[in-house]
Order: structure tokens, then C-alpha cells, then sequence
């Protein structure tokens, strides 16, 4: 069934009188700023909205309802009391720019979380402000600048990064002004080692790695990696994307990263959220602690916190942020870490890799190709339809959908982009092997119906709200707003 | 083991299907040397309940003081019914809408906002959110300069009334690309942008101009002679908003001549909390013609199999993911949560309900000026009508009075000199729709009796 | 698709860790008291729980996701803050024997509930301790029975009942002790004046009436039955499941009710749970103030509230429940009464009036049988498809089940009694016109599908979890709890 | 117009459908005498911003005291994700399941309750629920009336160390039907049921007996033998249980020779929070034999057209709206929403976690006893152990004791002597696993201090 717009609920005259002042209120707006047209919002009464919000609800899957294996995306459990602490009408109602005397409740959380991730990562210092990886991605890469013009290095143009990578690597090289430029990786997923070499000079600004990579293997030539770059006068940045897979096993900073971002709604569970928000915090090495985004939370000796700024760290690479980040989140990503603790935190990567390799070999045994057979997977690994699509034309696409029907959400699918026709299978630590052994029946059901009616197969989606959607319609006709009077 | 539902049996089993001896042996490509031991300064794990007890002792510590402070973050009323939905788990624990037809909710939802921001900015097209407000001006000062292919200067003229920290942002993240930001002062009477300032850079190469509305200061500026200026010198007009002030006053769209080319802005006042400054979001709309210069995510209506309609990610060429280092933006992430409160928030409130917010929030900071200016030792500094903010000069260091006022619960507004050493003693506060003439009247008596054994020491 | 039991996620050794402490703790149970055999509860993760629960949900309709214009339930919109301000951690933590001097703000809200109560009522006192619609009933009746006892009046044995009453009111009669006896309606739906005569008398204790009815009409001949059972010597039950219908436009104590219950999940929008919690306070006139359930909110001449128990009112027929009653559902009340304020309180009745009304025209206008044709509704009314049953088979339950497939909750089917296949159908104030009209499109198709395609029409319904159930199987092979070895 | 949704529009419209003049004419059957004016002592309407003020300045009044009372009302941690998904729209805003097919969700649920009360009780039979605690007692009791047609005089044994209240209520609810409670008194030392307070009434027509487990005090009670002593003086045996003591003891199906007959309790402790008494829930369980004389709901698991497995409400024809007058209860609502929590909150505790949660708060009350019998001038009252609760005496009146530490923000106790007149200065106290070491020793010396300035004034 369809829904419909809230826009379509919408009556001239109605609203949720609860919901506002009514009185009329006296203000001396000057005339020729008044607004004279509509504002666009729909006129619908609260039960309206609530009904209309609640039922859009249920056309999404999600971790709450169903098996997510999204590769690379970590859609484990949000501990729900993650969100309910965070949300303490304390927190809600707490202005950022509170004095420090009102603060020192938020303050400690954020101090204790620095201190805990900077332990988990092997860093010196850590800044929480980052609002989502991306945006971690930048602050690490601008670091990076930020240290080669402060020794007066500005030469180096470029910053090396994997053919593997995620698409935000060689985006946020570009934002900073570096020229991204691609290593190819070996047939068995690590970098190629002759390559690098040769990529490698006085050009070099530095090189973004995540290990394990996006192909769900652990780059096993790290410290080669490591001492190959520095020796070139490069730094090494480590893109937290996959942090999931190492908690507790293998430090970035022990790998020889000088900066690292974690994504917190990754590796520490906050929501995902539709989409956001995200966190980025950012770890460092010792030569970075300067360049750090501002602003950091310190303890003074009387044991008091306070914000560090500009006037306590000037080679700061700068704000970016409002106010510090997505502070809401941070104090999710607080709560799940004080939960988990300091065995918890080790048991994450231990049963990600359990349950990644467990169903790894499951579909490896019920005759799926993987893109690396040799290799263990991290917490996360790659099948590749190329056999079946030559065979009888199934795409990843056609899997993806007809996964939906069965009840789980697809994989990540045609990417990492080496791989043809894959799928990146991420499962996470907090599924149970049963959910596991579901998805493998569904797999060789659809397997099964490739062979036997890929025409069915192709047609899939069935049973969700709506069937296989028209994106090249959507990108060709745009309509990116609702027009009553166009429609 | 919290979160992890694995038995002996199934470690075992599983084990034994992968043809691995332990749980250890599935990271035998780690090299030896670089495996950590314990990690010795994390604390020991707490129970639910262990954790929930902290929790609520240092929410406790910092209390609900009373907020006169905006400064970029608001206090408005946000309906009960926007969080209870937003954090159901199929919004709340939902990724990014990549399989369009298991993600309808957040796809309809985030198309409605879309609509929404259209139409409150009077623009065409909208993306799914950005970060903040200060970054989704970083980002539309990017975008101008990428739009903007008669400009080769790279040079925005950035008035000194945007927020001191949104010009830091943009700092941080415009430097690296060579955009040159120039300042344009204020007038110190009027606390806006005067025609001259702009004027001085007629006939130069000038790629955006940046409209706050209202500026920093709650004042507004001349948004429509400022959007002319920028269009007659072949530049962009960008426009920096409070979206709860569009209610009252006209769309960017509708600026000028011609309207404003992009608008961005923080979408905080519309549902998120506080919150100690985040997760809030930046939005952007702008006109047609610049529409695949937008960064973020960007929802599109279209049909199914069978002809139906569905919402879906659409124009992904435009990101990261896809064309990489040639991307509009390193953006990955919006902020979809918030989008989703905004969405419920603006449609619960509706037309008439954000408009009555907006005029009690101006009624409020003008009954808040009121009151202290009443007092010996104050004074407003600028003339003319504001929104939701206001500067107080007063005759004596505000400092000590914002800390004793802290002492009482109250956050007294926000010190100006810091950041403009020319507003010496100087305060910008705020009263938002959530305060009563009580609350006011209570602000104004402390701050009083402060005030005068400050003067009698 | 079948969701599986929450035991079949269970296995050996499984637990959501996180939830409770884990050290040993040193207990002096007598070995002789141990548990040795299975405690019976599934051993899940804490994800397994949220997931099924969260799924489980989504096999509901509810106000919150349809219109559900259930006949006598008042299923109208239940305002969110009401939940979020009941559920303040203040109020969940405050202990129902904490002292008075730290219980001054819940007492507040409990003491301004009552005066509001009162108020709307037009009665003299109110005790909001019984906890559903039944015990407020249970506690009316049993005053009546107190005060006659107190007069020493004791030879009243019976409570006059229409036959159009809820099944409760007999039930509650025969638990006080009286033997209920029913009175006839008209053929207009009110209480038939000559047979009331007959059945008054010294045996009369009281009687116990809803008005409107439940036949959705007012009782007209409300003060002649008021002076004919107070001439006998008996008093008058309000049955408040109606009282949404006249909010601010009658009041029971002005019609000269003795007592009254309150439904205030239904008038008060407190939310129904899927079957609870209720909440029945119960108001009274001066005659039986002695007689109220005890505790009641007092208010002394300092100004501070305190608890009235039996020393201040001994004559009270006792304790209803362990403390008083379901105070978290009194706290949503009062919100819920605040923000409607006093003219809110005028519109519930008009709007809920005027809604009733509209989709009484507009469905007699679609050619279906009006019970009471010559009536105006209430906040709900009655139709008949006895013709259409005698045409063509159609039952009350065929339509029932068809609306679901439609997207609507169905009407209250089989009651009251009197009117055969029939349909009592209350859409509340809270409800748009829209949804009104939605509902009379669906109902016109399945009036035409009745015609056309009965089979059709018989196997409704087909969109849901799933089809039609077997009640007759559930009831003969009783299974009500899962036995895992017994499948 | 709160809540309301019509447009000016849509009323003069439905009138003209209706064909009336105006919304005041639809009330035009109500004698004009009879209408009321306007509401005067109803408040004018708040919006929500408004009460949301009001009601959190309530709630912080009242603040979050440290409480160390029990009493019938247990203090424990309750997992977030309980409420969270309790208090989903499909679950909260529903109605009792009539429509089976369109409520299958609450209907499994109550279906996977009635297994976990049967499994932990040890019964085979659960309904759905009812009120609270102590009217489970008094419709377990009228129940037990029914059920044993052998006995005529209707008289129960209701030991003295019963919850005073819920015999109040028993009382309340039960005398109008010609119940006889007849009370056992306990022994002073071992604040039990002695088995001589049975042996007095052997062989005189009992109904039933009640078996409180642990009683009032937190004792255990000879629930073997008393059960035993119930059947074989043709007396039906009704256990009274806290459901959480039920995680380390005997299940009562599994008392004396053939088990109880009936077993009911308050359900609070199990996912319900304190919340000022309510909504809690009552519930209960029986053996198959008695199955027909269950009052309340109760849900049975079956088959639709196509033999596919569903759940709908069963064995209706004992309630109110079949049989009316006859009915085996008045009762019609049940606790729904909680009996959701419960569910959720035993779903997620599981065995261990209940365990777990009954052993840390036996452990708890045990260290409780130990530091504040370490004072002088306390003592403990009973010998033998307890579960949750102990009853300690003082050397001098408890009530100002209280009070004084209700100023300190503890709830200290339950005084006795009001209800057991013979329990003079004797407070019931409670530790449950929320407490921690620090808890008890801050109580412990706050008692410590005030103890001592009572005997020096």
C-alpha cells in the first residue's frame, strides 16, 4: 500500500494546537522583511503526524527488526540504553556554550572517553569533534598538512591511497588540496608492495590505509608498509572504517599510524540513523598531538575539566564544528564503552571474525566463489557472482533484492569495485549463529532460483512496499520535492 | 560477554566449520609483533544498571540551569511525539536507504523534507542535510566556487556579523582548497553590514557573498540589496538563515531581484535538542540551475516495476562513493536522525505554530532586553528590530556576573568580547518561546543584586 | 510470515549479559527451598529480544497506525507527552510508601485530578484508586451497598440493569452481592419507563446506567428515571464508558447520579496497552462521600497534601488495591486534562458528537440500516446488517474482517446484544474528516464485494499476519502455553 | 482545539451532510435543564511546552531518594530496551486483542507470558493478567470458592504475615460475597506460620489456604507442609508468591506432595517500575484442573484457514461480556502494557539474569542487616532467612527516624507498629540489587548519627 505525502494530509486551517503559544505576541518586524508567501509545511493535527511518521516506520528494515550484514557498515546492536542515557533531559537541555562550572558532569564522559580511545587505538591524543568519518577523514588528512608545513615541508603533493579504498579517501585528499593517487592491490587483497615502493618520494605526504582493508583482509605487510612510508618522509593515516575487526587484537598506533579516525557509529554501536549522524573522532600519534582539532577536553590539576582551545593548542588545525561535535552521539559511544569494558572491547573483533569466518565457510561450502579463498576473513569478506553471471546472467543486484524477500537486508554489494559482481558480508559479533545459518539457506534458495527462474529472480522485490525501482527515472526525470500543481 | 549471544556449543561448532582450532586462530595474519595484550587503561566492564546510575549522578551534576543563551543553539519546545518516533528502531537502527526498496520510510521522509526546506526557503531544491550549520557553510562556500565558473578569484566576502565560530569552521575546511575569505565589518550603530563595506569591492572578482539572516548579533541585515550587490557584481548570493525566522520573514528565494543562488543553514531550532551542541544539522537548498553542484545526498521521487511510486538516492554521481577524488564532497554521512526530528517537528508545528514560535521568541528577547536594560549599567548596542538575540553592553566585566549567575542556575547569556574585542563588556543573550515573564523577571532580579555588590566591592 | 516464539531463539547458555550482575553472591537459602527444575524463561540476547519484540509490535494495529473506531472504546488519539511526562525518572522511582514531605509534587498532580474530575462531573468527591473500569464499578456498587447498610437498610437485595448494560455491570451487581435484574429498552433505545416502574421497589438497591446508552443515544427520560429510583429508596450508577460522548455538556451529577465511574483510558486518553492499564475513578454525591475507596489526596491548611486513609474516613468500604491504584495512568490523565483545559474539555464531546454524527449520515446515506434511525448519535451509533445477513449471508464478522484488509480496525461487532448483526462504530473527536470518509469508501466496497463476491468476502482477511482464526479449535484443544516437548 | 483536527471548512460541511445547523444542535435529545456551563474550575488548557514545565518542576520536587523500603513494591533494574519497545505506538495504543487477526502482535505476547508464569510457577495454566498483586489474591481466593465445590463455609486461612493491605483488600473485595477470613497468627521468633495456627482448624470445613512465600517479613514459610496440611484438610492451597524469590526456590506446582492448587502475586518486580504503586499487575496461575474457573483473559495458541499457527483470545464464555451476571469475574481489562514489560524484561533477563537479580538482592538486605544491626539499639526481629525484606528494632520510635532521613533524601523503612500493633518500633527494610556497598553504609551512618542525637535530646 501506498502512503501517502504528509503534504497530502494537509488542510488549510489545521494543526496541533497543543503544540504553541496561541496569544499574539507583539514584534517589530520591519515591513518589506515580512514574509508574504507559504511556508511550504503541511497543516496536520499531532495524530496525523504521529500515524503518518509511525507507519512510514515500518517500511524501513533496520538492525531492530532484521539481519543488516551491510560490509563495512558494522550494523551491530545499539544497545538501547545508549540512547536512553544520552537523552536524560540533563543532556538534552545542556547549552553548549555552558559555562565549565555547569559542564563538569558532560565534561567527565567526554574526558573518560578520549582516555578509553585512545587506549583502544594505541594513540597519544584524541579529539572527539569530527561529526561522522568523513569528516574524520579531513581532520587527519589536514593534520597531516599541518605537520609538513610546520616544518616548513610543503612540497608534497600527494597522498597515496589504495585501489581498494573507500570512495571517501581519495575525496578527502582532494578537499585538502592533495592529489589523490591509486596503489594497486596484489591478487591475494594486500597492497602491492612494488608499487608503493615506486609511488613512494619526496612527493609523498602520506598514505591512507584501512587494515583491515575494504577487502575484508588484514594487510599482513604493515609494518613494511609502515617503515617504507616514513622513511619517504610520509605519514601514515589509518581510516577507522574496519577498527570493528581489531579491537582489542592490534593496535593502529602499534601498526605505526600517526593518525587514525574511528567511527564511533561503527565500532561503538551508536545509531546509524537513516543516514547519520555519524562521529569521527581522531586519534594521533606523539608529532600530531599539536595539529589536533579543536576543542579537546583536559583535566586541570584540581582535577576539574575544561575545553582545550586555540589559546591552549594555536598549531590546532582548527574548529569543525559549531560547538564540539556530535556531542549526543559521543555520549552513546560513552555508555556502550563503560558496558563493554575493558574484556568486552577485546571479544568485539573476536566473535565479528567468529561469525565473519563462520559464514564465510558456509557459503564457501554451499558453493559460493570467494574473492580471496586463502585468506581469513577480518569481519567481513567478499563472495563474487562472476561464475554465476556468466552462467545464467544473476547479478549482485538480483541477489541483493531477492535477500529483501527472505527477510535480510542485503549485503553490500559492487564494492569494494575490483571484485566483479560481489557482495561484502559483514554479519557483526552480536548476531546469533542461527541468524547466520538463516542467511545461508537463503542464499542457496536464491542460488537455486537463479538457475531455475531467473526471470522470477529478476523481478524481485516482491513483498516489500514497493518492487524494483526506476533510478535512472529518478536521476533523468528529477523531482526532488513534492508540487502539488505539477503533479 | 555483553552483546554477544554465542554459547560454548556454538563457539565449538562454529569452530569446527570454519576448521579453526580457536578463536585466536582467526587472527593468525596479524603479525605476532603487533598484537596488543590487555587494554590495561579501559575500565572494567559495568552492568546496565551500574552504568545508568552514573549516567543519571553526572546529568544530575550539571542540572537544567536556565538557558539566555543562543549564540547559535537554540531552546525551543520540541513535541514529545518527534522523539518517541524518531528513536523506534526502524528509524533509529536503520543504515543509509542504499536498498531503496527495504529503506521507503527514511526515503519518504527525508523527500518531505526536502520539500520542506524548499519551501521555507523558497529554493528549488534541497539535499538531505549536511553536518551543521557551520559546515553546510563551508560546504556551500565549495559549492559556489565550483558553480561559479566566471569567478577565478576564489574571494568571499564573509561579513564580521556571521558567527565568529562558522568563520572559523570555514577557515578549517576552506583554506586547504584556496578560497580567500574577506571581511566585511559592521556598522557599529546598526550591528549590520553597511552598503559600503560591500561597495569598497565593486568591479573586483568576487565569487559568493555570505547574507546572514538574522547575523550573529539577532540584527537583520539588508538581504535584499546585499543578494542585488552580489548578482550585479557576478557573484553568488549565499544565504546563512535561522530557519525559524523564515516564518516571519521573506524566503531567500524571494530576495532581491532574483533571490539567493544557495541557502544554508543550522537546522537545530527545527527538533534537535541542545544537546551540548550536537548531533544537530546543517541543511541546503538552492535554485534549479545549481543542482548538481550540490553536495550530500539527495532523495528523488520515481516509479517501481509496476509503475508505482517510490522514493530512492538519486543523483549519486555527484558523490564520493562514486566518482572518488572528483567528488562535490568528501560527505558521506547526513544526518538522517535529525532530519527525521525536523521533519516530524516541522509538521507538527505546521505553518501557524512556527510562526507563533518565531514571534514569541522575538517578543521574548524583546521583553528580555527590556527588563535589563531597565537596570543602571546596561544598555543595548545595536538599533533596530532583532530576532531572537540581542547585544547588552554593560558597565562592568560580564565574566564574573555570567559565573555567579552559573552559581544560580542561570546561563547568563553569552560574552562577546572574546571574539570581538571591540564589544567590550559586552553580552549576547537570548529568550526563546520557553521562557515566561517570570523567568525573565527572575534573570533581571540576580542579575541586579550581582551587579550592585559587584559596583559596591 | 510466522513469527517464531521467543523460546524457539532460546539456547543453553545464552544471556544479555549486560542486564544483571554477574559476581557470585553469598545466599542463605535452606537447601530444602532450592529450585532444581527450569525456571522456564527463554535464554536470548538482549538483540534477539529487541529484535522479536520490535517485530512483534508491527503485528498490531493500533490508534497510533489506523483508524480504530472501536464502539464503546474511545480509541482516540493518546498524546505523547502524556507518556514522556508520566514516565519522568522522578515519578517511575518514587516509591508508593515514600513520606508525604518527599511526595508533595506526584500528591499535587493527584489532588488537582481529582478537583478536575469533580468538576467535569458535577460530583462531590472523587477517589481515583480503582484500577480499571470494572473496580470503579465494583466500587460504586459496593458504596451503594455500604450506604443502605450504614442507614440500616439492608433488606435492598437487587440492581436494576438495562438489558442494553455492559456485561461488567451485572457481573459487578452479582459480586456485590445483589442479584442483578434486567429492564427492557424501547424501540427508541431508552429505558422503558412502565417496566422500570414494575421492577422498583423496597427491594431496589439502585441502578446502574450508561447515558448515553450504549445503544449510542441519550437516555431522554433521565430525570424521571432519576426521581422514580430515588422515590424508591435506591440510588443511580453512572457507568462512565460514555462519558467522551457529553464532556462539558452534561454532567452525571447534575442528571442526579449518586456515583459514577470514570473510563479514563477511554475520556482521558490514556493509552488502552492492548488491554490495560485501565483506570476507574469513581466520583460521588455528598450522600455517599463517607463511603469512598480509601486512599483519597487530601489537602491540609498549610497548604501540603496528604493521604486520607481509614482513620480519616472510616467509613470507607476499604483498600481497592495494594497502594492506590494505577497512579502512572493518573499522572498521563492529568497531563492529558491540562493541556485540554476547560474548553478543551467542551470540544471532546462536540467534536467526538459531530464525527459520530457525519458518519452516520454519510453511511445511512450509502444505503446501510441505522439501529436507531430516528435518533441522533452520540459519540457513536449502531448499524444493522440483519438485511443484508437475510440477503445475502453476510455477517457483522465478514465486514469486520474485510475492514482490515481495507487498513481500518474494525467496529465493535455483536454489541450491544439487542441489535443482530450489528456494527457499533465510535470514531472519536481525534479523527479527521478524511479518515471518516476513507472508512465509508471502504465500507461501500465491501457492501458492493457482499453483492457481488460473498466467497470472496467470507475468507477476508487476507493482508494480515494472518487469516481468518479458528476460535472454535482454540478453545476445545486448549493451548495456552508452549511445551516444546509436546509439539 | 487540542487534539482536534477539523477545519472551519469540515464542520460546516459535516453539518450539512449531518443536516444539522450547528455542533450545539447534535446535543439537542439533552434536556435543556440538564446542560452544564462552562467548566469553571477546570484550569484553562496549557500547551504542551507548558505542562511539560509544570510536571518536571512536580517531578524534581519529589527528587530521586535512595529507598530501602520494600513492602510489597520492589526496586529493580529494568533493562531500556523494555520500556522502550513497550512503549511503542502499535503496543501502547492498541486495545485488548478482539480483532485476532490485527492483533497478533499483543496476543503473542501475552501467549509467550502465560509459558514464562507457568514455567516459573511451576503450573499449567496462566491468564493474561490482572489489576495488581493483591486483587489477584482476592479473585484467586473468590476462584478458590468456585473451584472447591466440596467445601461449603467458604472460610480461608489467611496467615497474619499476609501483606497487611492485601488482606484490606481481600476484605474489601471478598466480604460482599460471603468470604470468611480467618487469620493465622505467626510465631514471634521465626515470624512464620507455626504449623499449631493450621493444626487448630483440622478437620473444620476449609476452602482454602493461603501460603505467602516469602511472607511480609521476607520469611519463607512452610510452604510443604502447609500445602500439604491445605489438601488433606480439603482445602484448596493458594500460594502468594514474589516471582522473583521464584528464581532460587521451589516452584509452588512443585510444593508438598501435589503442589498448589492456585498461585498468584504481584508482578511488579518484573519489569515494572516503581511509579507511586502503578500500574503494576496481578497474576496467576493454576493447575489444568481448574483451568474453567480462571478469572480474566487468557490466550490460546490455534490455527487459521490455512492451518497456519495464530493466537486469539480463548475460553471467553467464563467472562463479563458472554456471561455477564454469571461471569467467573467482573474483570475486563487486564494489565496489558505491563504484562508486555514483563515479558520483554524476562525475555531479556532470562534465567541467569533473574537469578542473579534474586541472589544480589537476598545478599543485599543480608549486608543491610549486618551494618545496621551493627548499631547499637537495632536488632533483628525474626531468626531464619529472608528474601528481600527484614524486620530490624529499634530502641526508640521509628517514625521520626524516617522522617529525618527522608530530609537526607533515604526512604529508610516500612514502620511496623500501625499495622502490627505488636511490632513497636520495628521497621521493615529492603535492599535490592540497585544498592550498592556505599548505599548501605551512607544509610548506616546517616541512621547512625540520627540515632545518636535522638537519645542525647
Amino acid at each position: 500500500m501506498t502512503e501517502s505525502l504528509i503534504f497530502e494530509h494537509s488542510r488549510s486551517g489545521r494543526a496541533a494546537w497543543a503544540q504553541f503559544p496561541s496569544d499574539g505576541f507583539d514584534v517589530d518586524l520591519p515591513p518589506e522583511l515580512a514574509r508574504q508567501s507559504d511556508l511550504g509545511l503541511p497543516e496536520v493535527s499531532e495524530l496525523q503526524a504521529v500515524r503518518h511518521f509511525t507507519r512510514l516506520s515500518q517500511r524501513n528494515f533496520s538492525i531492530d527488526t532484521h539481519f543488516y550484514p551491510l560490509g563495512s557498515c558494522t550494523m551491530k546492536y545499539n544497545p538501547r540504553a545508549c540512547n536512553r542515557l544520552a537523552m536524560l533531559p540533563e543532556f538534552l537541555s545542556r547549552h553548549p556554550l555552558a559555562p565549565v562550572s555547569a559542564s563538569q558532569g558532560f565534561l567527565a564522559c567526554m574526558f573518560d572517553l578520549q582516555e578509553i580511545l585512545k587506549d583502544v587505538t594505541g594513540m597519544r591524543g584524541v579529539s572527539l569533534t569530527p561529526m561522522a568519518g568523513a569528516q574524520g577523514e579531513f581532520a587527519g588528512v589536514a593534520m597531516i598538512r599541518a605537520y609538513h608545513d610546520a616544518r616548513g615541508d610543503t612540497e608534497r603533493t600527494e597522498i597515496l591511497v589504495p585501489d581498494a579504498a573507500h570512495g571517501t579517501n581519495p575525496a578527502t585528499a582532494s578537499m585538502c588540496g592533495y592529489v589523490p593517487r591509486e596503489i594497486p592491490t596484489d591478487d591475494q587483497g594486500d597492497v602491492d608492495i612494488e608499487a608503493l615502493k615506486l609511488a613512494l618520494g619526496p612527493k609523498t605526504a602520506g598514505i591512507m590505509l584501512t587494515n583491515p582493508s575494504t577487502l575484508g583482509v588484514f594487510e599482513r605487510k604493515i609494518s613494511e608498509i609502515s617503515k617504507l612510508v616514513h622513511e619517504a618522509g610520509g605519514l601514515l593515516y589509518y581510516d577507522g572504517a574496519n577498527l570493528n575487526a581489531i579491537l582489542g587484537k592490534v593496535r593502529p598506533g602499534d601498526m605505526g599510524f600517526d593518525v587514525i579516525h574511528m567511527n564511533l557509529h561503527k565500532t561503538f554501536s551508536t545509531p546509524h540513523g537513516g543516514g547519520g549522524p555519524g562521529s569521527g573522532a581522531v586519534g594521533v600519534s606523539e608529532r600530531l598531538l599539536p595539529f589536533m582539532p579543536i576543542p579537546v577536553v583536559g583535566q586541570g590539576s584540581d582535577g576539574a575539566y575544561r575545553w582545550l582551545d586555540e589559546d591552549d593548542m594555536p598549531q590546532s588545525i582548527g574548529r569543525l564544528s559549531a560547538f564540539m561535535g556530535n556531542a549526543g552521539v559521543l555520549l552513546r559511544a560513552y555508555v556502550y564503552a563503560r558496558m563493554l569494558g575493558r574484556d568486552g572491547m577485546h571479544r568485539v573483533a573476536e566473535f565479528a571474525a567468529l561469525n565473519a569466518n563462520y559464514l564465510m565457510a558456509r557459503l564457501r561450502d554451499a558453493g559460493f566463489d570467494l574473492a580471496f579463498p586463502d585468506r581469513r576473513a577480518s569481519h567481513e569478506f567478499i563472495i563474487t557472482l562472476k561464475r554465476q553471471n556468466k552462467a545464467v546472467g544473476v547479478t549482485a543486484t538480483d541477489v541483493a533484492k531477492r535477500l529483501l524477500d527472505h527477510g535480510f537486508h542485503a549485503p553490500t554489494v559492487y564494492f569494494p569495485l575490483l571484485v566483479p559482481e560481489c557482495l561484502l558480508i559483514e554479519p557483526t559479533e552480536t548476531e546469533s549463529r542461527e541468524a547466520l545459518d538463516g542467511f545461508v539457506e537463503a542464499m542457496i534458495a536464491i542460488a537455486r532460483e537463479a538457475e531455475d527462474d531467473i526471470e522470477q529472480l529478476r523481478g524481485a522485490p516482491y513483498t516489500m512496499p514497493v518492487r524494483r525501482l526506476d533510478d535512472v527515472r529518478a536521476a533523468r526525470q528529477l523531482d526532488v520535492r513534492y508540487q502539488p500543481d505539477a503533479a | 560477554m555483553p552483546f554477544i549471544p554465542h554459547t560454548e556449543t556454538d563457539v565449538e561448532q562454529m569452530l569446527a566449520a570454519i576448521g579453526a582450532p580457536s578463536v585466536e586462530a582467526l587472527f593468525d595474519e596479524i603479525p605476532a609483533d603487533l598484537r596488543c595484550g590487555r587494554l590495561e587503561r579501559v575500565p572494567e566492564g559495568m552492568t546496565e544498571m551500574e552504568i545508568t546510575r552514573l549516567m543519571h549522578e553526572r546529568a544530575d551534576a550539571d542540572g537544567r540551569p536556565l538557558n539566555f543563551i543562543g549564540a547559535g543553539a537554540y531552546e525551543h519546545h520540541v513535541p514529545a511525539a518527534v522523539w518517541e518516533i524518531v528513536t523506534r528502531g526502524e528509524f533509529y537502527s536503520a543504515y543509509t536507504p542504499y536498498q531503496a526498496e527495504a529503506s521507503q520510510g527514511t526515503l519518504q521522509v527525508i523527500y518531505e523534507f526536502q520539500t520542506m526546506m524548499c519551501g521555507l526557503t523558497g529554493l528549488d531544491v534541497s539535499n538531505a542535510s549536511l553536518y551543521d550549520g557551520a559546515t553546510a557553510l563551508a560546504e556551500a562556500l565549495l559549492m559556489a566556487v565550483r558553480a561559479n565558473r566566471k569567478s577565478k578569484s576564489r574571494r568571499i566576502l564573509m561579513p564580521r556579523s556571521v558567527s565568529p565560530v562558522y568563520r572559523q569552521v570555514v577557515d578549517t575546511i576552506c583554506s586547504t582548497q584556496g578560497l580567500e575569505l574577506v571581511e566585511l565589518d559592521y556598522d557599529a550603530q546598526a550591528g549590520t553590514t553597511p552598503e559600503s563595506a560591500l561597495a569598497e569591492h565593486a568591479g573586483t572578482d568576487v565569487t559568493a557573498v555570505v547574507i546572514p539572516h538574522p547575523n550573529f548579533f539577532g540584527c537583520f541585515e539588508a538581504v535584499d540589496a546585499m543578494t542585488d550587490w552580489a548578482h550585479a557584481n557576478g557573484a553568488l548570493a549565499v544565504a546563512l538563515v535561522n530557519p525559524v525566522a523564515l516564518a516571519l520573514t521573506r524566503a531567500p528565494g524571494e530576495w532581491g531581484e532574483r533571490g539567493v543562488d544557495i541557502c544554508c543553514g543550522e537546522g537545530q531550532p527545527l527538533g534537535s535538542p541542545l544537546s551540548s551542541g550536537g548531533p544537530y544539522f546543517g541543511f541546503m537548498t538552492c535554485t534549479q540551475a545549481l543542482v548538481r553542484q550540490l553536495p550530500g545526498r539527495i532523495v528523488g521521487r520515481t516509479v517501481d516495476l509496476d509503475g508505482k511510486p517510490g522514493f530512492a538516492l538519486t543523483l549519486q554521481a555527484r558523490e564520493q562513493h562514486i566518482r572518488r577524488g572528483k567528488a562535490t564532497s568528501n560527505i558521506c554521512t547526513n544526518q538522517g536522525l535529525l532530519v527525521t526530528a525536523a521533519t516530524i517537528h516541522m509538521s507538527i508545528l505546521g505553518p501557524q505554530g512556527l510562526q507563533q514560535v518565531a514571534r514569541a521568541s522575538m517578543a521574548n528577547t524583546r521583553k528580555l532586553v527590556a527588563a535589563l536594560t531597565a537596570l543602571p549599567g546596561i544598555e543595548q548596542v545595536f538599533t533596530g528590530a532583532g530576532f531572537h538575540e540581542a547585544v547588552l553592553r554593560f558597565d562592568q566585566p560580564v565574566r564574573p556576573l555570567i559565573d555567579a549567575l552559573g552559581a544560580d542556575g542561570i546561563i547568563g547569556g553569552y560574552a562577546l568580547e572574546r571574539v570581538y574585542p571591540e564589544l567590550e563588556h559586552c553580552l549576547l543573550v537570548c529568550a526563546t518561546e520557553t521562557k515566561t515573564a517570570a523567568d525573565i523577571d527572575h534573570f533581571a532580579q540576580r542579575l541586579a543584586t550581582l551587579m550592585r555588590s559587584a559596583t559596591a566591592a
